[in-house]
């Protein structure tokens, strides 16, 4: 990454993303939010470092820990948290919720419920392009704990045997939900598991965004020359819960404390700052500017009306409307 | 630590059924004392031990770890697929196995596992193996889990030969029911409904046969035959039923599979009516089948068709107006069961 | 190379419609007339170009390799779950993979991508998202194929909300019903049935809409409803019954979803009685659907009950003389005719 | 392998395979089997190999490709051509046939018609075993295809972190019904996966039965030592088609003819030969009894009944019988 082109541009985002996702607990107590929502505090370089890497015209699917893979890729964050409170304004009418934020005009084919689904999803992605011959790159986010889901492998064989371009790009926090990868893994290093796929891979820090764009760039290249799949397995870590409501007797608070001590917006932060690239002041300026623009997507979702009743019933499929519930 | 102890006390009097607990302690009641009575009853799934305080995203396997140990009580990697076909092939060689799905959605990973060998293996092999699994889940809607956490895939079970399923409604029936699956030889899924692990009820300390509709409300002027959520709108429409003088008679199958027509078809006879509601899309759903039967055994004695209430023909939408809309609700019952005593 | 030529040939006859072809050419020849047609159209599954005579199991994709190139026509690894989803993100991306699934059995590894991502996906995105995917599979029992390569698992399908379910009993069926699938914007489930391959019958350059059912053969004293094998036996017992003076009018849904009960309605209405005849297990089996739904909408005009047929509640077993237990033969079937009309 | 002490043993349990395999599709022809069904001729020294490193206790899951398995493993070649036949005497009543051949007795879960699920089924076995405490083992027997399902990622990585006593067989003869491993592997050294998930995995000539009994022998020894999981890549072929009416058009009659050249009956009995421990003679005394066992099994599976009719309906659960087809 070009520290000079990229990285205020880089932190802007990462800002905007750590904004808008500590919110979300306050959200949920309010309850605003239903169901089970997955913040990414403490991850936002990957998806920002990823999401630099890619041209418009390539596709995301991401995971049940989703917000930040869209708001990387520009989904509108009042539309998106909107979704999330499940109102009208929000991209999928509020029938998806955080989970199913789907976004057809920027390629976002969805967070997604079903740990593992989205891996599938981006290689048929990426099959479409090749199938169709458009130059078009397809990412699949998901977790050390997805990394586990046969599909995984089911789908690095394919994209390999294929050719096909797409970037598997693993979030490892360390935990899946309560699980930490110590118990999860015999073998934990995930990287290793790409090349026995025949899948090139790399591990990157991903607390690091200049490395995680540096990764995906790389591997956006190869793909859009025909060179087929990459896996990335990041290594990075959730600041909060797994969601609003998580104890987290699993892990201890001096582990979290120390991977805050990782943060990676300081370390962009301070790099640009010791680089001439960024003044305490602008610091603070686009500190603020992230709070106004989620202050306006708050203000914007709360104001959303909840969806009309009707559309319970469209959408399905192109047959008429579901009828009510009554036989 | 502290919690568990409690929780453990907690839990010895619910199986005591000295007061009303929650059906999530009916449940990690009945794993206990079905543990503590057959070392080769073990549990596995994801999220066991360490979630919350430590038993489960619903509680059900809560102490657990700290009463019977890490070979007995095992967290997963999420892999359903090999779960829970591990676990056919440990129950085909004598144990046990009690799986926990955290959501019945994710069975659908599992579905070879599932239909294509638990079910068959007794069959295929010609009686040579038992196949004593259960797969506990949750289905339903209600708390705004959305389309890939709250679907009702009840019937897609109960149309597989070799299956048992298991939908109690109540923490008395969900313990009863739960000793008698994991004592049960065939493999046996068995459906909560998350909406329901805080509802209350006392417990009885015996198995619950499977097979065995219950008549959980008597009434002489329709039957409404309903599980788990439903059941306990149904019993509500009741009520107010009941302040017009329109009794109804309420009916749990409790398991689809086995399925107590008897049971249900003598209550149809002394009603004349039948009312099948249900959580799962209407269409192709479980009510078909019964509705079908009932039409057939008794279409002499019917004073009307069997009517049905179930979901839409949608996924499960997230936001709390549309996620109402799709699930027969407490008023829909009451204007089916209106609209069938007139007719 | 010759033989592929010959298929060619074959196959564009079959399309013309000039003399009866095999089930499986009139598949081929939709597939090949939906590729020709649509740049978007591909076909990918295990087994399709190397196989036999170059075409698959069944043979269905003879040819199309030669006349469209690897990047359309892709064998695949054996990984059904990852190839379904797959096939889930490439509709999402705009193109229509026909995807075969060698037996339907084998769908159980994909039923993530089916019924959580295909299914829903349109629904959960606000309407976003087309999915024009088609799943080509074989189901059905008959030729000794046993448990695991046998089932008739279109109920599970068809209780999905989000998904058309096709069952072609005959080439033409096949040929129209295919290319309105593969234009269709919704995943459809596209069953053929292993044991009708080689069926013949003259084919229609024309697509079939789903949802339309078909009145096959006239009748005034009891309908029958079937589809796929049930079907062709059901039109061998009607010449049984025939002889005894029982007219049966026999209706094919040929889609379960859409379901066209106008058509099955307006059919039982004229004859008062009704069988529904599948190979699937009766219980919980999508016949119970059509005798719910018929029961309560002709209530007053039925004469009898509506009737069903279904297979046992087993898995399928593999000599011949249990498989032709467990499925409604064609004596089945005229005896539950006799009895209706006496009722 | 001692040669000395196992050579024989081997060497008259492969004639015996070799024999029972070789007279399928003359069966077939004769339509006494139904269905499809899948011989094991050149892959003899697999099954044989590994079956003799195991104990009475332990288990095997199998595949389609079953047979071999399940003679290995001492099934009576009588009652298991019956069950090919679906006759009465056969060891699943006629139920099973080819694909679904279970023997309690002998811990065979079944060969399987899915490919990969016994790898799934037996990692559950070693569960079954650690879980109770048995120092049993459990083998999976997969092919190259099947190894390319999902479920032995899971299934590896699930027995890796729970040092589960199962040895993962791939049987690797270079097909999955019409596809060469060429096409459907990117990288095609299947013993490179299991490492990924912390399996130590061995690759194995596996015409040469010696060399595959060493392996399970150790693979068994790791196991009842809670040393947990192997990976055993056997490199093998088979001579005869996929099954009875494969047109084999996907591959050149040169490279089966290149691949008989190796057989691993011809390769041991020639060992044996050479180290003076089997004569002309004997050795066609042991093929000659081969073909008398194969002809006892024979006429057993002929002359058994079909099975009885209310079978049927039997032994699909617990509760009562199913009933018929009538409503
Ligand atoms: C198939 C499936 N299994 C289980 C779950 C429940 N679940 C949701 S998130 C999660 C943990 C995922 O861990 P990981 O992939 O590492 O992502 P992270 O949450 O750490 O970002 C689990 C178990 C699910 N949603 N889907
Ligand atoms: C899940 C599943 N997919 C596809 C098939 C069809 N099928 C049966 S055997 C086979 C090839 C298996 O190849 P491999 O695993 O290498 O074993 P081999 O036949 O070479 O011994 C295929 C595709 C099946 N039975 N099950
Ligand atoms: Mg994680
Ligand atoms: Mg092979």
């Amino acid at each position: 990454m070009n520290l000079r082109e990229h990285g205020r541009m880089a932190l802007r985002m990462m800002l905007l993303i750590r904004e808008f996702e500590q919110r979300l607990k306050g959200f949920a107590d309010e309850k605003l939010i239903r169901g089970s929502t997955h913040p990414s505090v403490g991850m936002e370089a990957v998806a920002v470092g990823v999401s630099m890497a890619l041209g418009p015209n390539d596709c995301i699917a991401s995971n049940h820990r989703g917000h930040a893979h869209c708001l990387a890729r520009g989904a509108d964050p009042g539309r998106t948290l909107a979704e999330i409170f499940g109102r009208a304004d929000g991209y999928c009418k509020g029938k998806g919720g955080s989970m199913h934020i789907g976004v057809q005009e920027l390629g976002i084919l969805g967070t997604n419920g079903i740990v593992g689904a989205g891996i599938g999803l981006a290689t048929g992605a990426a099959l479409a392009a090749s199938v169709s011959n458009r130059n078009e790159v397809a990412v699949a986010y998901f977790g050390d704990g997805g990394s586990n889901q046969g599909v995984l492998a089911e789908s690095m064989n394919l994209a390999a045997i294929w050719k096909l371009p797409v970037i598997f790009v693993c979030e490892n926090n360390h935990y899946a939900q309560s699980s930490a990868i110590e118990r999860m893994f015999a073998q934990p290093q995930i990287s290793q598991r790409g090349p026995a796929y025949g899948v090139p891979s790399v591990d990157v820090d991903g607390m690091d965004v200049a490395a995680v764009y540096d990764a995906a760039e790389a591997a956006v290249t190869r793909a859009r020359s025909q060179g087929g799949p990459t896996l990335i397995v990041a290594d990075t870590y959730r600041f909060l819960g797994h969601m609003a409501d998580d104890t987290q007797m699993y892990r201890a608070l001096v582990e979290v404390d120390e991977w805050r001590g990782k943060c990676p917006i300081d370390r962009l932060a301070n790099t640009l700052t010791a680089a001439g690239l960024l003044s305490d002041q602008e610091r603070n300026e686009m500190s603020a500017e992230a709070k106004r623009e989620v202050d306006d997507a708050e203000h914007m979702a709360r104001q959303s009306p909840v969806p009309s009743a009707q559309w319970a019933f469209t959408d399905v499929d192109t047959w008429q409307a579901a009828e009510g519930v009554v036989a | 630590m502290s919690v568990v102890a409690a929780a453990a006390v907690d839990v010895s009097q619910a199986a005591a059924g000295s007061r009303p607990v929650p059906m999530w302690r009916a449940l990690n009641a009945a794993l206990r004392d079905a543990m503590s009575a057959d070392a080769s009853v073990f549990v596995m799934g994801e999220d066991l031990t360490r979630w919350g305080t430590g038993g489960g995203i619903y509680g059900v396997t809560k102490g657990l770890l700290e009463q019977f140990g890490a070979a007995r009580v095992r967290d997963t990697p999420i892999s359903e697929e090999a779960i829970v076909a591990a676990a056919v092939g440990a129950a085909a060689r004598g144990v046990r196995p009690v799986v926990e799905i955290m959501y019945s959605d994710f069975m659908l990973l599992a579905m070879d596992a599932i239909v294509n060998q638990a079910a068959k293996a007794r069959y295929m092999f010609g009686g040579q193996f038992q196949i004593p699994l259960v797969i506990r889940t949750n289905g339903g809607s209600g708390i705004g889990k959305a389309a890939q956490h709250s679907q009702s895939l009840e019937t897609l079970f109960a149309h597989i030969p070799g299956l048992e399923v298991v939908v109690p409604g109540t923490p008395a029936d969900a313990y009863g029911l739960m000793l008698s699956a994991i004592a049960s030889p065939n493999p046996t899924i068995f459906l909560e409904h998350k909406a329901l692990y805080n509802e209350r009820g006392v417990v009885a300390s015996e198995p619950i046969p499977l097979g065995r509709a219950s008549v959980v409300r008597g009434g002489k002027d329709v039957t409404v035959i309903a599980t788990q959520l439903m059941r306990k709108r149904v019993l509500e429409a009741a009520e107010i039923l009941a302040a017009e003088q329109i009794e109804i008679e309420v009916v749990d199958p409790r398991t689809l599979y086995p399925l107590d027509m008897e049971t249900i078809a003598a209550s149809v006879t002394r009603t004349g009516r039948v009312l099948i509601a249900h959580e799962a899309p209407l269409l192709y759903g479980f009510g078909a089948e019964l509705a079908a039967q009932l039409a057939s055994r008794l279409w002499r004695s019917l004073k009307a068709p069997p009517q049905r209430l179930g979901g839409a023909r949608t996924p499960i939408p997230y936001a709390e107006d549309l996620e109402k809309r799709v699930i027969p609700d407490v008023a829909a019952v009451v204007s089916a069961v209106r609209g069938l005593v007139k007719s």
